[in-house]
């Protein structure tokens, strides 16, 4: 046995060898100056150039052959030529943004892991690999064509069934014809940028309702969740449905203040009033024991890296390079989350005394889920306004959701869905040809189906299978419970 | 004056100080130690391979009591600790000859 | 109270289900072919091939659409639409960059949490939060128009007074015409870069302070840095004040050698004078004790990560994407860092007996520092030769500091400062047409301007407020003395 | 001595004073309307237009200088002018690929130390740091001209002889003519992507040696895969050496699930047979003792990082941003990343009864690898039956292994050799055109090679310094015995 | 009953709970500590400077046994944590009056 | 022999030490614990909410010496443990019945 690798090893080398000899190079037929001009693809003074600079026939044939190449790839586009290179940069920003949203999963699985006990921090990470994991896949096989119905709807402007995605460059899928100048990618682009965003709603939860929800239920609520009621949702306002043709004129929300952070919100809120408060929160006589999370550099690194992909998720939505949109966005992006940071630093000083760094965490997060909505309708100014309030509300949610028991470790509640309310609704006071009345009619949409979904899975799920883990878990910690795996098996420990 | 040794379940510990504070106990050392008893240790699986852990996370309690309230003391923390399940520790009790507190020099019981 | 939300419910889903109907499309004039071609946006040829490819009247006035919108895009820039797709190509790189020159903040706060102990990581990400946060406001408050005075100077060519950003895209701001092929990006895009270079200066301070620096002071402290010193100073250079029109020649520094890390590395040994070095760190009888950073891998995350984001850092400061420059900055940048890394490796092995990982990580970042300055100017040789000396360079200038009793918890004296004016000054020497004197005076006005505001705002601070926290709060730790709070509340805990 | 700063002070700041004043700029020749129509660049209209929105002649003279600027740049690119933005985006985007491809390293670096134990954590990331350096660094002095020896070689298509990169950028190198749509990127472009491939396959090594390699041994073991090995080995497919010209037809590895995870994966398995299993895996009696990584949250980072470096290294394999490969690229890569995930969860949760986060981590890559070779030449229904199917392989991969006692902490044989087999095979089953004989030939080329080149090197290595630490020094660990340094100093510790 | 505390290196734990298990001990408690004794500590560098570290990792071993295995437990545990090099550990053997089941208020040798 | 058993506060460790070695002392275990006393706890804050963590880091520092240097022992460790502030600590004198190096299987005064 011991030897056996010595065996493959000499065999290999043999095969290698054996495989090694050079087979000969078919040469193609020799071009020369004449039909490499006679083609139309150089000009004299080209050819003249070329060789000026050394080059022989053989290698300015090579180079016509790039240019002949070259104007395939171009025509391969037909009537849509004319946009090609635009067309071929804004595609690569919305792929560059897919993989942006793609690592905010990065940052919500480190914000929540850090945000909570070290007891419970493999299965915060564990749920944070399927959710982008389910979310990918159940996008491809309904959710794409659920949110996107095009006219495809089962009852008009609400629901349309998915199906499967096709060849999404087929037909005009890999040409500007697409989506033009509002939608500059092929369909893979579109799908690859709007599957990840749709695990993003479900992700919100999983912070939310972390440290006691059973995982094998948690899994069922998500699937749910991403593969239905977050398309269905998304449909009434992207896919054309009635959010957008609202008499009142239509809903508007940028890159998904309602449609992602607030449906992710009140999904959660949801949740955590079936589930109850963790054990431990809330003692008898009515006091309140903070727990607070076991590593506050992940939960920095979290807040970062979401920052980060925040450009993508913003960026991304103006769905084309469009370069002063993308500047635009970019800008507001960033002031209205370094406002909401500054906010909720000094709010939080003020109120409680001393400079809480989770408060600061959830500002950044506060000012990025506010600016969403509108990130593209507002200026700097705009930005810095949308920021500061969202910085001042989420330190005065997350302590008033703490007062009233609901229990939410991380603040998803009141990151993504109270400043999901406030960036979308106060667009109607803050831009001109925006209904407030339509403001609020598609925010209540979204928080009050998301809420009433999760309420009802998760009644569901508790009456087949339980929706909490047994009291005795929770005190174990669900990574030895649910996973029996320690996140840190050797920090402090005598023996394994 | 006695040290009362108890070795107890880590959820109990904030029940344990309660009584002990409740019958005018105000000092005590805690350690975190791993225990090894009837109580069997838990598996664990990490990557496709089960495995035992022996040691289960306990918590160490030492206070130094003077000898008119050791019995009071080790009934109220056998009180607060019990679950009845196995696994709810030991208490020793250990002579001592003499306790001094540091910062006044006092010694004897004045000094615990 | 408990059934409250069975009522938000309830109404919630009534509210969803009412709004959905849905409402009736308006249908647009119905286009014909011969009004299609009638345009002259298709020609009978195209139309053709499209309804071969099954297309229906309708979906062929939709693709025409698209041109025409596509037409209107690019004659929105007017005169530069010539450059439209270049432009396009440089916008969207410009605020990649930025994003990535964003990501930085990251690399520093978790190298400087990595670095410093456990009892201090909070204080840490907190200083790092805010650094980049006020960074980015007061940059739009007054230090995009300070650093870019554009002729306007109190003190001409040394002092510019800054007011807040405008409507960056207006007037030419969103055209190639803002600032063509050397600046070929849209106002906010340059805003946005710029903004995320500004808060770099004060987080190197952040690192060389942390552990004993007052909290207060150091958010006064970074304020005046960041919103007032950095922009002054960038005028000099990049807003084309005095090292611009040296009579030497033009003072080179491409992506901010001095500029930037100069400048932070030299603010930071004056605040480090002023404040003394950390308790325990010089025993009685001269001798020294380290004081090793808690946290290892979270020191090397950071590095990597900031590598990661130099690419933006000196690739974005192509300011377009012009590719000849591109590929050449992108290699000489991680041809240097790889330098300094292997160099620094051999050093501190040969010379301490041992590989220390930090400081093969301030080797990288050396490396880096060093080529930052020269990253378009020299070649892969060059970088090579930069990189090398840099590695070296910062080994022997960190025990230097050390035995000089200035006490620097990550390097950043060394890393920024000594790294920066090698590679700045060494241009002087490699590359022709630069001046040696005139980069031995930019990084004398740099390092020395950057020293002297520091040390000054650091004394004024002390006098008014004190700069230094207690012995007792430096023996306790800054999360708890000024925070309240732990940053691994779990870790070997028996109780929280 | 305390007061030397203040002599700086002073002296720096009357220095910079002393530069200050400022220079009188001079001014140019004065531009009229004439003049600037007289270039052709403007017309009359345009002018008027300027005009209109009140730019001063000056000021339209800037503007016309930007067009003359950006002229002579695309004039610059000659005859290949034509292709002049395409190339652009193209070169943007290998750089951004490159850049993601750099950031795997720290995917891998953070995986691998948290997979490990704490004891060996500062060596695991040194390993790290040093194979990204060494690699950029031999790639520009040998590497790059070994991999692609352009008709240069030593033996004929098996064999190119390296030489130190030279100015890429010259000739055509800084043009489309350099690679045309095939290649579109400059010579630095190519060379900077081909880098930051290439120290892959020895960070794959480093995660299955670790624990106990001797880590001079391993330097040097690095250096001639990174240096040596991987070159030649790539000269045979992507250097158009045999494999690129078999009789059965050509190769199809995409982005190298064979050239670069197959070699890697097996060369790991080559060190991992010489070296044998870390001490304290395999008790007496034939009982296995698993070692648990010391930090999984660390190690998901790392999962993560390399999943959305994969976007650079699978999408920059496109090698342009030919929009209709992109979108597929990354919506392939993405399927199957969350395919194998999904497989390995379920995979292992029946099997183990647990849902093992590891395994799930371990599915990802799998399913990564997996989908490298074919990424481009199947559609998403083919990337989820490969990374399907990888999920499943990996978890039993990994079990085997364990069971024949080859000890492979991070699970790198798995992950990279056997998926990338699976994923290279698979392509002769599913894709017309692609020969499953050559699929065959190649991946035993290149996994037989690195596994014999592996087995002797190490061998060499044993015989001559030493393969693996002393018992005591493992027992220890290498951060202490080798680094004399510690990843946690702080943690659970009453005194340094 | 006696307290026995063996401090001893911590990659022997694993064998010391073998031992003790062979002849009959069912219950111990482990703490993690440090050690400074005759076996000096090591030198760790950083950044460029060395410095000693003193204390070593120790494991500490607490069984209590009835009195008449005390010499038994002694030994076995001599013989599994002894490597013969220096720093191997010392074990002190403490006098305790009572012993304390919690979970039953059982005393004396039955509660151990 | 006596286990002189202290509870110091942890950044006098150091000093403690190096008055041990001053007086001829060569070995001691050490423990990271946690201690409840007079010396009230520290509030924190998480979240907007504040609360009071009653435990507070001391070191557990355990000395075997022979009877004649228990007291010389007892006042090296007052000496320099003290800072005069609440919370400086116990030292508790424990009386032990056997010492056993494990090296040598040495026993009595000769172990410690
Ligand atoms: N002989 C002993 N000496 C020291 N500690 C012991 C002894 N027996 C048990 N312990 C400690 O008491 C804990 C509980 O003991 P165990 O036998 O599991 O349950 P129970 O006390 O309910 O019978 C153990 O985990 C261990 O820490
Ligand atoms: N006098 C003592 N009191 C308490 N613990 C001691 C004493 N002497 C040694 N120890 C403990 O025993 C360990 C081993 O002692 P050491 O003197 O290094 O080796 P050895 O026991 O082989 O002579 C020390 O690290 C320390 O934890
Ligand atoms: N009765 C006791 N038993 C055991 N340990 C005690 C006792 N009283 C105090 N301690 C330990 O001594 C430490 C200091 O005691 P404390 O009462 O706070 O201050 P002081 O010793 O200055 O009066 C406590 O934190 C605790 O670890």
């Amino acid at each position: 046995m011991k030897y056996w690798y010595k065996i493959v090893l000499i065999m290999s080398g043999a095969l290698a060898l054996t495989l090694a000899p050079a087979f000969a190079q078919e040469e193609d037929e020799a071009p020369t100056r004449e039909s490499l001009i006679g083609t139309g693809l150089i000009t004299e003074d080209e050819f003249a150039a070329f060789e000026d600079d050394g080059l022989s026939v053989e290698e300015i044939a090579d180079q016509v052959g790039l240019k002949a190449e070259y104007m395939e790839m171009v025509e391969g586009h037909g009537f849509h030529s004319y946009a090609f290179d635009f067309f071929v940069v804004s595609m690569l920003w919305t792929v560059m943004a897919a993989a942006l949203v793609f690592l905010m999963h990065l940052g919500f699985a480190t914000l929540e892991t850090g945000m909570t006990r070290q007891k419970n921090a493999v299965n915060v990470l564990f749920k944070n690999v399927f959710i982008i994991s389910i979310g990918i896949v159940t996008y491809a096989l309904i959710g794409f064509n659920m949110h996107y119905p095009e006219g495809d709807w089962i009852i008009s402007n609400v629901f349309g069934l998915g199906s499967p995605i096709a060849d999404l460059n087929a037909g005009l899928g890999g040409t500007f014809g697409y989506g033009g100048v509002g939608l500059a990618m092929t369909g893979y682009g579109d799908f690859i940028f709007q599957a990840m965003f749709a695990a993003t709603a479900a992700t919100i939860v999983s912070g939310a309702v972390a440290e006691r929800i059973k995982l094998s239920s948690f899994l069922i609520f998500t699937l749910v969740l991403v593969a239905l009621a977050y398309p269905i949702a998304g449909s009434w306002h992207w896919g054309e449905g009635f959010l957008a043709q609202l008499p009142t004129g239509a809903f508007y929300d940028f890159a998904g203040s309602s449609a992602v952070h607030g449906f992710g919100g009140f999904a959660a809120l949801g949740a955590v009033l079936i589930l109850g408060p963790r054990a431990g929160k809330y003692l008898s006589g009515g006091r309140m024991r903070p727990i607070p999370g076991h590593n506050l550099p992940l939960a920095t690194i979290g807040v970062f890296v979401l920052w980060f992909g925040w450009f993508g998720f913003n960026g991304g939505s103006v769905l084309s390079a469009e370069p002063q949109d993308l500047g635009l966005v970019f800008t507001t992006t960033a002031i209205s989350a370094a406002m909401g940071a500054l906010a909720a630093m000094m709010t939080s000083w003020m109120l409680l005394k001393k400079p809480d760094i989770t408060m600061a965490l959830n500002g950044v997060l506060g000012g990025l889920v506010g600016i969403t909505a509108g990130a593209d309708a507002v200026g700097p100014w705009g930005a810095l306004f949308i920021g500061l309030v969202a910085g001042v509300i989420v330190v005065f949610s997350i302590i008033f959701f703490d007062k009233v028991k609901i229990d939410d470790p991380v603040g998803a509640i009141s990151v993504h869905g109270i400043c999901g309310i406030w960036g979308t609704v106060v667009l109607g006071f803050m831009v001109e040809d925006i209904s407030i009345v339509s403001q609020v009619i598609g925010t209540v949409a979204f928080c009050g189906f998301a809420f009433v979904v999760a309420v009802v899975i998760a009644l569901i799920l508790k009456a087949l299978m339980g929706f909490r883990v047994s009291p005795e878990e929770e005190e174990e910690g669900l990574d030895l419970s649910e996973h029996g795996e320690e996140a840190y098996p050797d920090f402090g420990k005598v023996t394994g | 004056m006695k040290l009362i040794k108890s070795i107890i379940k880590p959820f109990k510990l904030e029940e344990v100080k309660e009584a002990l504070s409740e019958i005018g106990i105000e000092g005590m050392t805690v350690t975190e130690v791993k225990g090894f008893g009837r109580q069997k240790g838990h598996t664990e699986i990490y990557r496709g391979s089960e495995y035992t852990v022996d040691f289960l996370p306990k918590v160490m309690v030492e206070i130094v009591v003077p000898d008119d309230i050791v019995s009071k003391t080790v009934e109220a923390v056998v009180k607060a600790a019990k679950t009845g399940k196995i696994g709810d520790g030991k208490i020793f009790v250990i002579p001592i000859e003499e306790a001094i507190r540091i910062r006044t020099d006092e010694r004897g019981d004045g000094a615990v």
